[in-house]
This record gives structure tokens, C-alpha cells and sequence, in this order.
């Protein structure tokens, strides 16, 4: 069976800064693909361009096999793929639940079912042990972490076969970054999901990902079963590769 | 209305001449007033095989119509219609198209009552400031006394302002007990009528309504007829321009009379003052030319109300009025 | 976190009604609006006569119609400044249809209104596909059309098409109340739209966090687009309404940019950002109200034309800080 | 992550100059304003003489004076409606203190500017403390100086005050570059401050994420009250040279919302966004001059009124789609 | 000597919910104290708080043991109070660098010292091991650690004598962390400045802190040296909290 997602050969410029080159990458369903990577080195660019939000400027996208020319991210959406955005994608304006159902909301007939919304947004929320007291509270009033689990809240649970988590941890609190972990674990164990996640903690990432790939200027590195690699090494890779260029720098 | 025509012969019995381009610098370029005055520069126009061109500022700005004339005199327009709302402000830009070899008329506003300001040839077209002064005058013959509103679109605006303070000049010169309040409406003609309605109910007493521009004068009509004013008490009713529902309510007797200056005229004698200066190598000069004022009534306003025509504005097409029967004469 | 949240005390079921009637954000505006109307009725007693309220209604409604559409375009992060030029030129479109082509009059209408949903359209088009700033697009719109407007019609007025005359027209403005019933019935409708449907979230959306509202797939070209031709059509409407309600077909319905402006501020008087994001309908039915009450008020009294601007300067200033003063009270109060 | 920028082939200087050009932002607007000459002096050869361009300069100027203050106040957020009324409130300002209270010329004009930028500093302070939003505080601050101008000068123009005549008047407006060269100076001046100073740099911040330049410690409130007063003195500056220049006070000078109106388009064609955040005091000028070349070449060409506007409308969305497509291919070609 | 920061009964409501009641705290100079919690437990509220952004509605800020009532942000700057805010205060129109010195720029005469405040920048972004290879890009076109580098430099390069992180390590690399993590041991070994630092990986915090609190629904529940406590401990305490809720909540 083909994977669920693969990209080939992807690359992508920002005026005179390329961002991305030649980029490979497949994740099969059932699989949770680790992306790690510098500041910097291309791993948020990459998820834009597989989610539809940019135009790759070379290579080609395949979902189960069949390649796709992503339009827009809706298009990405009515073919499965859901993002978390680094940059959360929330609406200040609007409430908590209407931010976790933006863009999928539960309607009877044209109008929206709020109660619905607000029912499960509080459920989900308990779920992910986030504490919101009020679901119907702007977004802009939350805390960091809290604007985090909406967004978070809002893919996972999607119907989504191709999940793509641009570092979903990394305003949450030990604890719940912990339950997010879990939900992701249970998705994998479902069979059906393609996930891709990216994370600075290695320790989180290497607990839940099957495979890990590193990212680095712009290309593939890396890119190993979880089994055949550790935190350590993982940890060193990074350094050594930012010893070798102090090294050679000459400032 | 700038019409390509090149004068490719002679017309009626005058000589060949150059295209000749006039310029006419409105202060109200778009205002429905001088729709007829355009018909009448263009007729003219096309009677000398001369062309024209409209501009100047919508709102009376007075800066842009400066602009306009400084830019009529840098294109060497060959004759300027100058409506002189600002007796200051058009001195110089005058006095450098005369210095170029221009001649330049005003037309439909002259400077102040006292003081055309500018040193143009003459003054083609009838004051406004003295075409308010009527229309008060006119009141007076109705009433001897009591409350008077006079509405104006946009008070300070220099096409209806001068107008407004003769009206009130005219309550003053009189010395009958007249309280004239002028009562600023809006350049929305349907937020004026609202005005006006507002107005006429917190006062009951009124004995007069007096308007200084078409949007005021139609709604001081409707509202007239609405509150059925002429059965409580109200003397008189009147303004300005012949626009449809203006001559409906003159028909109706719900205004006593509205003030036609026949823009149509302020239009034509202009070209016809400038064509001539030209053809004669300024023999023929610019006479002073008042293009007076009607006041139309319920009694002559059939003719205003039956034809459409371009000499009022109500149509563009170009055919003769007929009319039949005595002139009215006093 | 601790959460300690005021539990009602005494008779549970006002309280809820006004702690409802607090948390809502027109709330201040509605307080203000009614202290002016007592203030003028306190004035003079004509006030509340049933004459000057048909007045004020049929001074609220086209603007408020208008304003409807504003509020869309504006919480969805764009302007409009052609709308008021829309206005003035349905009813001639109206006009021209039914002298010159013999159309019957309603269909006329609605062509009328299908061709400024396509200025819209237009409109949005150049704005969102060709990333001319909207301020900058309906601008050059503006003087577009009112070229048309003025070459078509040679800026003259023109009498209602007698095949309109009657129940259309009627109907569409010249009743005592239709103008109101039809802007009541507009307002209601587009609450709903903002508040209860996809449209209106996604309208907030794109214009609180476009970057955001892409990322989530919304396609914030077509809501902005749609909400562009929202904003004209309404417009169109208005402008037929008010030319039915003068008798008269007069390019200075609207007065150019008269009626946007005025549209754009009851909206903002009634809580819609400029900056887009965050807009009510009710809000600017109440906005346009408070304005139509000065107006109104002041002319009721009899104030003349030159003090009259400073007046209403001066009460619009009073008004809208104590406006803000309520809406302070009301967030330290609610939630 | 990778970096390949493009390295300067060929004479590296024209090629640094050209990429030094194509990087600024007031490119484009400087492309579509110079296509603009070149057609009209190819339309007519009277386009280019100097009569001409004397023109264009005054019709220029003054408006663009009154962007440059428009440029600030909305990239720091805000936006002020009650710009024009300053400007024909400022002359009468001054020919009162002359005429009413003999106060030397002078004097009475750097008094006229004090108390415009009072008024800014009021319209600031109901802004930022009292939380009005700016466009309802300046609609009713309009108002209030329209009335204050109606009922203090009775409606009417006045002359030029005896003592401001000869150098003063030419000095100020007067003069045939005197206010473009006001113009010029003032906008190298104020460019420089947008982009080179502290309060440039909040301006943007206050404008771009309030919150954030907040958090930052920027005092907020104080560069927005700033802005406020500049824009007014601005307004009043302009007011006096346009009052010099037409030799006559009068009460129509701005036309109410016209110059503001114009000022605004004149930013937002130079590449200020309505929303805040950014904006270029140069692409301000260039926008203005876009917009008094239109003006001023169809009127040379002798467009008549009603087709003009049509012709201009259609002459201002062709040129702002044009400016927007060759602003992304300098985006595409640069940085 | 007095505490160089000390915090006594500060309360913070927003509207009906109380996001800070009855804090206290306390720094001394060259002391790191690490403030951890669950999201929408009021850490960040409490930072606003300190550094002049909120009002506390009870309790008072004492800085070397004077009382101080902060009127703004620019208030406490002036009293040596420095911030990094969890939402960065990133102005995304303005230049890498000058968000880097945004409120702290540096001038000759009237006019803004441009050069000299890129070359800082740079310089600053090189210790960071954050590769930004042109400073006066916008800040809207970085990459989510790219931006959170900024932030962090801006205020631990400046001369604060308080310095305020708020989870200043959310967004970065590993690589990236650790040379931050670095960066304040060294102002702590300089001994004049006191530090606070939210952190969600416990790890990281322990590794500089001297001092650890943890704030729990709005109050502070723990306060020890760093020495008698252990990362497994922390997190223990954490996940108590959060079975015993579970456990009295219906839901
Ligand atoms: N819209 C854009 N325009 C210009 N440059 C961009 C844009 N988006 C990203 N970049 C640049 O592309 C590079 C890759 O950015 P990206 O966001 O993919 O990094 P990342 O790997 O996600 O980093 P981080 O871990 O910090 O989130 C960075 O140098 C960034 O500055
Ligand atoms: N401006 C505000 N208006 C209303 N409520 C607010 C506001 N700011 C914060 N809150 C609420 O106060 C509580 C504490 O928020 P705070 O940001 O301090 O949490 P935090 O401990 O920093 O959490 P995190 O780890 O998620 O950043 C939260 O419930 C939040 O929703
Ligand atoms: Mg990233
Ligand atoms: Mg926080």
C-alpha cells in the first residue's frame, strides 16, 4: 500500500533565501513521523507547503500514492490533511469553541449549533486536562498554553487522515503536554492516521514517533526508526553540527 | 459637451475661425442648476463651430477652481467663464489670463454685492446674493410678519450661502417683524427632507418657507403638502430651480413660487460674449448682460411643467417649444 | 486557576435578564440613545408624536441599511467608499430599464440591484485578486461611477416611472413605515448572519487574523468578495427606498459619500472596528438611530444652521464619551 | 538555514543603485507617476512647461502637507476626519487675532498653529483616555469646528489682513514654489522622522501591535496624542498657504472632508495601510502628485466635468492595479 | 540586604475570574528563581503584574526593599525591571533589529544609530547560535524560534537589574536552549541581577534555577531551593494536583 503522504523532492525560496531543497519525506498511515531541526532550518516552511498554505517551487506532493496539486489549505483539508500551526491560527475576536470548530464548524440547517460546539470545546478541553472555566470567552484573554490546546484541540480532534503538528508542546505544561502525547499515541494506534510532529524536546518526541527525520538549511539529514537512534545521539548531531560551523565561521 | 467639432467652413455669415476652446470654471461643476447652462454653451458652441469645456470644483472649493484657471491659462484656453464666488481669490488668476491675451467674463456669480473683486470684462448672469434678495422680497408681498425658515443645503458653500444672506437681507431692509432662521439641511437631498420635516414640526407657527437650492425647494413641497401647512397658517412657501417635483408642488399650490435664473442663458451669452471679442480682435467688447430672473407661479408654471426641454434642463434632446396665446405682461 | 465567578443573588430571573442585557456589547449605545430620547422629549413634547418618529425611522433606516452592509465589510477588514454612488445610481439604473427598455418594475429593481451586486463584485475582485487596497479600489469606483451617473443623466432629476408608482413604490419606501419595517427586517436577518452562521464567523475571522483564517482553510478572497457585494447591493436598495420616499430620481441621493460616511460612523458608534474583527448589526442600527435623533432633535428645537454643526458636534462628543464610560462600566460588571 | 542571496553581476554600481531603488518601497508610485507625465506631456506638449508644473505644484502641495501628518497618525493606528475643518479654520483663526485683537502677523499665525495643535491634543486625549474611537472623535470634533467656523465668520470670505500681506503672504503660499518648497522641506523632514527617529519608529510600533509596544514600555497614548497634534498643525500650515495662495479667507478652504479625504487617498496610493503599522511619508507625496497629475492633465486636455470623473476613475483603478503589480514584482525581484 | 525583588499579597482579577490572590515572592540579586505551574495557572499574570503591565488589585511590589506602585511598563524599565513576554512584543512591520532594541534604541543625536544597533544585533543573534542571515528583514517573515531569539535578546542584553522570562525557551532548538540557558548562569555569576524564569521543562529549569515556586490556580503552593527538590518529584506534584481534581469533579 502506498504511504499516506510523500514528498519529493520539495523545495521552496523566499525572495533570495531558499528554505527548503530537494526535500524527501513519507509518512505511512499508522506512522508518526518526528521532524526535528534548528531554528530556522525549514521545518514550519515544509508543513505550510505539504498543508496547501505554500506553493512548493519545485518537487511533488503524493497523498496514498496519487500526487496532488495542493490549491489552497482548503483543498488540503477536503483531502484529509490538518495542521497545527506554530503560529496557533486563532481568531482573538472569537470565542474559545468557535475558534476550536474555525473552518469545521457544526451547523443545523444554516445556522450554527453553538451549544454543540460549546458542549464538546468543554469536553475536549477537559480531556487535554486544560482548564478553561468559560468556553465562551474571547480568545484573546487566554494564557499562552491555553490558546495552544485550542489550537491543538481543533486538529486532533478532526477527522483528519494526514495530521501535521508544528510543535504542539511548546507552550503546555509538563502535564498536559503529557495528555497530548497520549492523544496523539492513541490516533496512532487507530491505524488510519498519518501524523507528522515537530518538537524541540527530544525526550517527548522519541516517546511517541516511530520514525525521525532532522531538517537542517534546508534539506533532509537524517532519517531513522526511532529504535535506531536515542536523545543522546539525537542531542549531538545538533551540536556537532553547530560546533563545526563556529568552527569554520570566522567571527 | 465638448463636441470634436473643428469648424471646417464658416458658419451664418462670419468669417472662418481657429476651433476656438472657451473654459468655463464652475463653482458646482455637477450641480443639477447648470445642467441647462452646459446645453447653452454647447448650442452656442455649435452655432460658431467653437468648442468649450466644463470644469472646476465640485464642492466650491474655491482653491480647485484657482487651480482650474491657473490650468485653463497654462492649456492657452482662448476664452474663460469664470463663476466669481470669492471676489479675492480670482484677482490674480484673472488679471494673468488677461496678461496672456484671454478674455475672461464671470458668469453666474460676481464677486460681492459691492465689489466684483476681479478685473473681468463683464458680468454675464444675474447675482446670487441679488436672486436671494428676491426671493425674500417676493415673501414679503405675502406676509407681514412672523416666523421665516430658510433652508440651505450646505451653509458656507459659496453657490448658496450669498444667496441665503440676501434673503435675509431682504427680511431686514423691510422692517416688518420677520424672524428669519436660516436652517442648514444636507447635500443628501433625502437627509434634508427629513430635516425640513423635523424642523416644520417643532414649529408650528410658521408663516413662511423659503428654500436657496433645488434639494431644499423640492422638500419644502413634499413637506408642505405632507403636514397640509397651507391650512395652518403658513403665508408662504418658496425657493429655487425648476427640478420635477419643484414644479409638481408649484402645480399643486403647495410652494407660491419657485425662481428660475434660466441658466440656460448663463451658458450661452458667455460663448457668444467670447466669440465675439475674438472674431473683432476685441472691438466687440463684453457687455454687462443681467440673464434676470422668473419667478414661476402656479399660474405660468404649465409650460415648465408640460415640455421637457434642454432650455431647462429636463432633456437633452434639441426641438422647438411651441406656444400659443398673449404673453403675460403686468 | 481559581475561578470565582459571581453567582446571582436575589431574584435569579431579572438579574439574569440584566446581567443578559449587560454583557451585550450594544448595550451602552442603547443607554445612550435612550437618554437622548428622553432628553429631546423632555425638550419639547413633539418629540414622541407619531409625525416625528415616522420622521426619524425613515432618517434611520436607508442609512442603517446601509450601515448593515458596512458593518460586514468593515469587521472583514475592508471599506467601501463607492456605496453612496451606488445608491445614487440604482434607481436611475431602475429608471433607464423601465424609460428606455420598457422593463416592468420589478424586474427593473432587480436588475438594478444584480448590477450593483456586480459593482461589488468588482469591487472585491480588484481589491482581493489584484491587492489594490479597498480604500484606494472603491475610490477610484466612486469616481467611476459617478461619471456614469452624471453622463448618463446629465446630473438632472427625474420623475418615479409611472409603472413603479403605486404598491412597488409603496412598498419599497414611500409607506410611512416601510423604510423601517424594511430595515428592521434586514437588521434582524443580518444579526443573524453575523452571529449564527458560518458566513458571519468567517467574516470576523478574516478580518481579526486573515493570516490565521487562511491557515485554517477559510477562503478569505470569496467571504471578502461577498461581503463586497453585500455592501452594494444594500446600498442599491437604500437608494431605491429613498428615491421612492422623495418621489424623485436625484443624483444627489446619498450626497456622494454623505451616506457612507455617515453609514461607516453609526457603525463604529455602534462597536464595529475600523480595524476590522469585531462588528455588530444591532449596534449600528443603534449608532445610526443616536445619530438620526440629533439630527432630528436638534431641528425639532429649532437650532439654526451655523450653530446647529457646533451643537451637534458637541453632543456627539458628550454622547460617545459617555458611551465609552457605560461600555467601561459594563466589562468591569460582566465577565 | 541555507542563504543564497543573489550577488551583483555586471557594473556592480548601476546594479546596487537599481536594486537600491527597486527595494524601496515608493518605487512603484514613482513608476506609475512618471508613466502618468510621460503620457499626458505626449497628449499635450503644454503638460511640461513651466506654468504647468507651477500648477500641479500648488494643487499638490497643500494636500500633501496635510498627508504627511495623515501618514503618522495611521500608521500609529488612528485616523482624523476633522483635518480640513483645521485648515479652513486656521486662516480665520489668524485674521482674528490680526483684525479683531492686533496681533502682529506673525504672532498671529504661529497662534493660529497653537491652537490647531490644541485641537489635536484634545482629539488625542478623548482618543486615548476617554477610549473613543478616533473616527467618532473626530466626526464630532468636524462638526464642532464647522460650527465654531460658521457662526464666527458668518459663512463669509474675508480679505488677506493688511499686515500678512507682501513677504509673509508670498513667503507662506503666496509665491510661486513657496508651498511647494514648504512641501518638500517638510516631507524630507518628516520622512526622516518616520524612519530615522525614536517617535518614527513607536509610531510604527503603537501602530503595528499596540499591545506589544506596551509590553514594550513604549507610552502608547503619548505617541498617538503626539501624532494628533501634528496632524492638526499640519492641517493648519496647509490651511494658511492655501488661504495666502488664493489671496481669501474662506470657509470652504479643505472643502469640510475633501482635503482630508484626498490626504488619505494620497497615503494609502503611497503605500500607508489603513490598518496601521506602515506607511512611507514619500509614497504619501508621490500619491498626491499621482493624484494632482490626473487632476490637472485631463483638465489640461479639457475633459469636461461629467465624463472627467468617469475618465479619472477609470484612471485610478488602472494606475493602482498597475502600482500593485509592479510593487509585487519589486517584492518577487528583491529581498 | 534587602530582597532585590519581593512580592507581598498581590491579587489580580479579570472581571469574575481571580487569576492571582494572596502571591508572595521573593528574589535576591544573583538568584534564579524558576516559577512553574499548570496553563492558566497565573504565572504570566503574576510577571504582567511585576513589571507594571497590570495593576494588582491587593498587595505590593517592594524592588530592594522600597515600595513601588508601577504606573507602566516604562515605570518599572526605569527601575531596572526587564521583560520577555510569552507573546514576544514583536512589532512584525519593523526590522530584526529594531525589535531587538525597540524602547532601547540606540542614537546619535536625534537620529537613530542604525549601523551600529545591525551590527549589535548580529552580534547578539551569533551568541545565540540563531541564524538570521539578514537583520533587516521584517520580524513578520521569521521562523517561531527566529522570533523568540529576538525577544530574549532584547531584554538579556540589556542592563536590567530584574530580568522577567516568560518560557523564554518555548520556541527554540535544542541547541539554541542550552546557549540561552547558558546566557543567564552567566548574568547570575555576575551576581547583580535577579532573575525569574518560567519554564514547562523541568529539566531545563532545575538546571538554573537556585529557586523553585510553583503557582497553583493562583497561588503559590511551593517555594524550596533547587537543591531539595528533583525533576520527578515536580512533576509528581503536578499530576497529584491533577488526579485529585479529576477525582472531585463530576465531569
Ligand atoms: N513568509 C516568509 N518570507 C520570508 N522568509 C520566510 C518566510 N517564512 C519563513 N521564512 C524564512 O525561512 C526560514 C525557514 O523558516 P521556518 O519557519 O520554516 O523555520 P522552522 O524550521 O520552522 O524554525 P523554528 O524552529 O524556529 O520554528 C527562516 O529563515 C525564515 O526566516
Ligand atoms: N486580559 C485577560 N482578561 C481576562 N482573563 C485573562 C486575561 N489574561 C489572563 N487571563 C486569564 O487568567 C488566567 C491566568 O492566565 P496566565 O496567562 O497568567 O496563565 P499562565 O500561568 O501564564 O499559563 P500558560 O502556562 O498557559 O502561559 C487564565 O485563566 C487566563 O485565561
Ligand atoms: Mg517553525
Ligand atoms: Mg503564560
Amino acid at each position: 500500500m502506498a504511504d499516506a503522504l510523500r514528498v519529493e523532492g520539495v523545495a521552496k525560496r523566499f525572495g533570495a533565501l531558499t528554505a527548503l531543497q530537494d526535500v524527501n519525506l513519507h509518512v505511512g498511515r499508522g506512522e508518526v513521523l518526528g521532524l526535528l531541526g534548528d531554528n530556522g532550518a525549514g521545518k514550519s516552511t515544509l508543513i505550510k507547503v505539504i498543508c496547501g498554505f505554500h506553493r512548493p517551487d519545485a518537487g511533488r506532493i503524493l497523498v496514498d500514492g496519487i500526487e496532488v496539486v495542493l490549491r489552497s489549505v482548503d483543498h488540503a483539508r477536503s483531502l484529509g490533511i490538518d495542521t497545527v500551526y506554530q503560529d496557533l491560527a486563532l481568531v482573538n475576536e472569537l470565542s474559545v469553541y468557535h475558534n476550536m470548530f474555525l473552518n469545521r464548524e457544526h451547523r443545523i440547517g444554516p445556522l450554527l449549533n453553538n451549544r454543540l460546539m460549546r458542549r464538546l470545546a468543554e469536553e475536549h478541553l477537559r480531556e487535554m486536562g486544560v482548564d478553561i472555566p468559560d468556553v465562551t470567552v474571547e480568545a484573546a484573554k487566554l494564557s499562552g498554553g491555553q490558546r495552544q490546546a485550542i489550537a491543538v484541540a481543533r486538529s486532533v480532534y478532526s477527522a483528519a487522515r494526514i495530521l501535521l503538528l508544528d510543535e504542539p508542546l511548546a507552550a503546555m505544561g509538563a502535564k498536559e503536554a503529557t495528555i497530548i502525547l497520549d492523544l496523539v499515541a492513541d490516533l496512532k494506534a487507530r491505524g488510519d492516521v498519518a501524523i507528522v510532529i515537530i518538537a524541540h524536546n527530544y525526550a517527548q518526541a522519541l516517546q511517541v514517533c516511530d520514525r525521525v527525520a532532522i531538517l537542517q538549511q534546508g534539506r533532509i539529514t537524517f532519517d531513522r526508526p526511532t529504535a535506531e537512534t536515542s536523545v543522546a545521539e539525537l542531542t549531538d548531531l545538533m551540536v556537532a553540527d553547530y560546533r563545526g560551523r563556529r568552527r569554520a565561521a570566522p567571527g | 459637451s465638448d463636441d470634436p467639432a473643428v469648424a471646417e467652413g464658416a458658419v451664418g455669415n462670419f468669417p472662418r475661425t481657429p476651433a476656438w476652446k472657451f473654459v468655463f470654471v464652475c463653482h458646482v461643476t455637477t450641480n443639477p442648476f447648470f445642467t441647462p447652462t452646459q446645453y447653452g454653451a454647447e448650442d452656442a458652441c455649435k452655432l460658431l463651430g467653437v468648442q468649450f469645456q466644463w470644469t472646476g470644483s465640485v464642492n466650491s472649493v474655491v482653491a480647485e477652481m484657482v487651480d482650474a484657471t491657473n490650468t485653463a491659462v497654462s492649456a492657452k484656453a482662448d476664452g474663460l467663464a469664470v463663476a466669481v464666488v470669492d471676489k479675492a481669490a480670482f484677482k490674480a488668476p484673472v488679471d494673468q489670463a488677461l496678461d496672456a491675451g484671454i478674455p475672461v467674463v464671470s458668469f453666474n456669480a460676481d464677486g460681492a454685492p459691492d465689489d466684483p473683486g476681479t478685473n473681468r470684462l463683464a458680468y454675464i448672469g444675474q447675482g446670487l446674493y441679488e436672486s436671494g434678495y428676491e426671493l425674500g422680497r417676493r415673501a414679503l408681498t405675502q406676509l407681514d410678519g412672523g416666523e421665516v425658515a430658510g433652508f440651505i443645503a450646505t451653509p458656507g458653500q459659496l453657490n448658496i450661502q450669498p444667496r441665503i444672506d440676501g434673503a435675509q437681507a431682504a427680511f431686514k431692509d423691510s422692517g416688518k417683524p420677520v424672524t428669519f432662521t436660516p436652517i442648514a439641511t444636507n447635500a443628501d437631498v433625502t437627509q434634508g427632507l427629513s430635516i425640513i420635516d423635523a424642523y416644520v414640526q417643532g414649529h408650528p407657527n410658521l408663516a413662511g418657507l423659503l428654500a436657496v437650492d433645488a434639494g431644499s425647494t423640492q422638500s419644502v413641497g413634499q413637506t408642505v403638502a405632507k403636514y397640509k401647512l397651507r391650512d395652518k397658517g403658513l403665508k408662504v412657501a418658496g425657493g429655487f430651480d425648476l427640478v420635477p417635483e419643484t414644479l409638481a408642488a408649484v402645480k399643486s399650490g403647495d410652494l407660491d413660487y419657485t425662481i428660475d435664473q434660466q441658466p440656460y442663458l448663463q451658458g450661452f451669452l458667455p460663448v457668444l460674449a467670447l466669440y465675439l471679442h475674438k472674431l473683432t480682435g476685441g472691438l466687440l467688447f463684453p457687455t454687462q448682460t443681467n440673464t434676470g430672473l422668473l419667478f414661476v407661479t402656479k399660474d405660468n408654471v404649465d409650460p415648465y411643467q408640460g415640455t421637457k426641454t434642454r432650455y431647462e434642463g429636463s432633456d437633452t434632446a434639441v426641438k422647438l417649444v411651441e406656444r400659443s396665446g398673449p404673453i403675460a405682461h403686468p | 486557576m481559581s475561578v470565582v465567578v459571581d453567582k446571582p443573588r436575589g431574584p435569579a430571573l431579572a438579574r439574569r435578564a440584566w446581567t443578559g442585557f449587560i454583557r451585550r456589547r450594544e448595550a451602552s449605545v442603547l443607554v445612550v440613545a435612550i437618554a437622548l430620547v428622553v432628553y429631546f422629549q423632555a425638550s419639547t413634547p413633539l418629540f414622541l408624536t407619531t409625525d416625528n418618529l415616522r420622521n426619524i425611522a425613515q432618517a434611520t433606516a436607508p442609512t442603517a441599511i446601509v450601515a448593515v452592509g458596512i458593518v460586514f465589510l468593515l469587521v472583514s477588514g475592508e471599506i467601501d467608499i463607492s456605496v453612496g454612488m451606488v445608491a445614487a445610481l440604482a434607481p436611475y439604473l431602475m429608471h433607464y430599464a423601465i424609460d428606455f427598455y420598457g422593463v416592468p418594475a420589478v424586474p427593473a429593481i432587480v436588475l438594478a440591484l444584480l448590477i450593483a451586486a456586480g459593482i461589488g463584485l468588482v469591487n472585491g475582485l480588484i481589491t482581493t485578486r489584484l491587492k489594490v487596497p479597498s480604500f484606494v479600489t472603491t475610490l477610484g469606483m466612486f469616481y467611476l461611477l459617478y461619471g456614469i451617473l452624471l453622463t448618463t443623466s446629465r446630473a438632472y432629476p427625474v420623475a418615479v416611472p409611472a409603472s413603479a408608482k403605486g404598491d412597488v413604490q409603496t412598498w419599497l419606501g414611500a409607506g410611512d413605515w416601510a423604510s423601517l419595517s424594511w430595515c428592521l427586517l434586514l437588521v434582524v436577518f443580518f444579526h443573524l448572519v453575523l452571529t449564527r452562521t458560518r458566513w458571519g464567523l468567517h467574516t470576523i475571522s478574516v478580518g481579526g487574523n486573515i493570516l490565521g483564517a487562511t491557515e485554517a482553510g477559510i477562503r478569505v478572497n470569496r467571504v471578502k468578495v461577498g461581503n463586497f457585494m453585500l455592501v452594494s447591493t444594500l446600498g442599491a436598495f437604500a437608494g431605491l427606498m429613498e428615491a421612492f420616499r422623495i418621489n424623485s430620481i436625484d443624483p444627489n441621493i446619498g450626497g456622494g459619500t454623505r451616506i457612507t460616511f455617515t453609514a461607516i460612523a453609526a457603525a463604529v458608534i455602534g462597536g464595529t472596528a475600523l480595524a476590522g474583527g469585531s462588528g455588530t448589526v444591532i449596534g449600528a442600527l443603534l449608532g445610526m438611530f443616536v445619530l438620526a435623533v440629533l439630527q432630528n432633535g436638534f431641528n425639532l428645537v429649532g437650532v439654526s444652521a451655523n450653530p446647529f454643526f457646533l451643537i451637534q458636534g458637541l453632543a456627539i462628543l458628550v454622547s460617545m464619551i459617555a458611551n465609552q464610560y457605560l461600555s467601561r462600566l459594563r466589562r468591569a460588571g460582566g465577565s
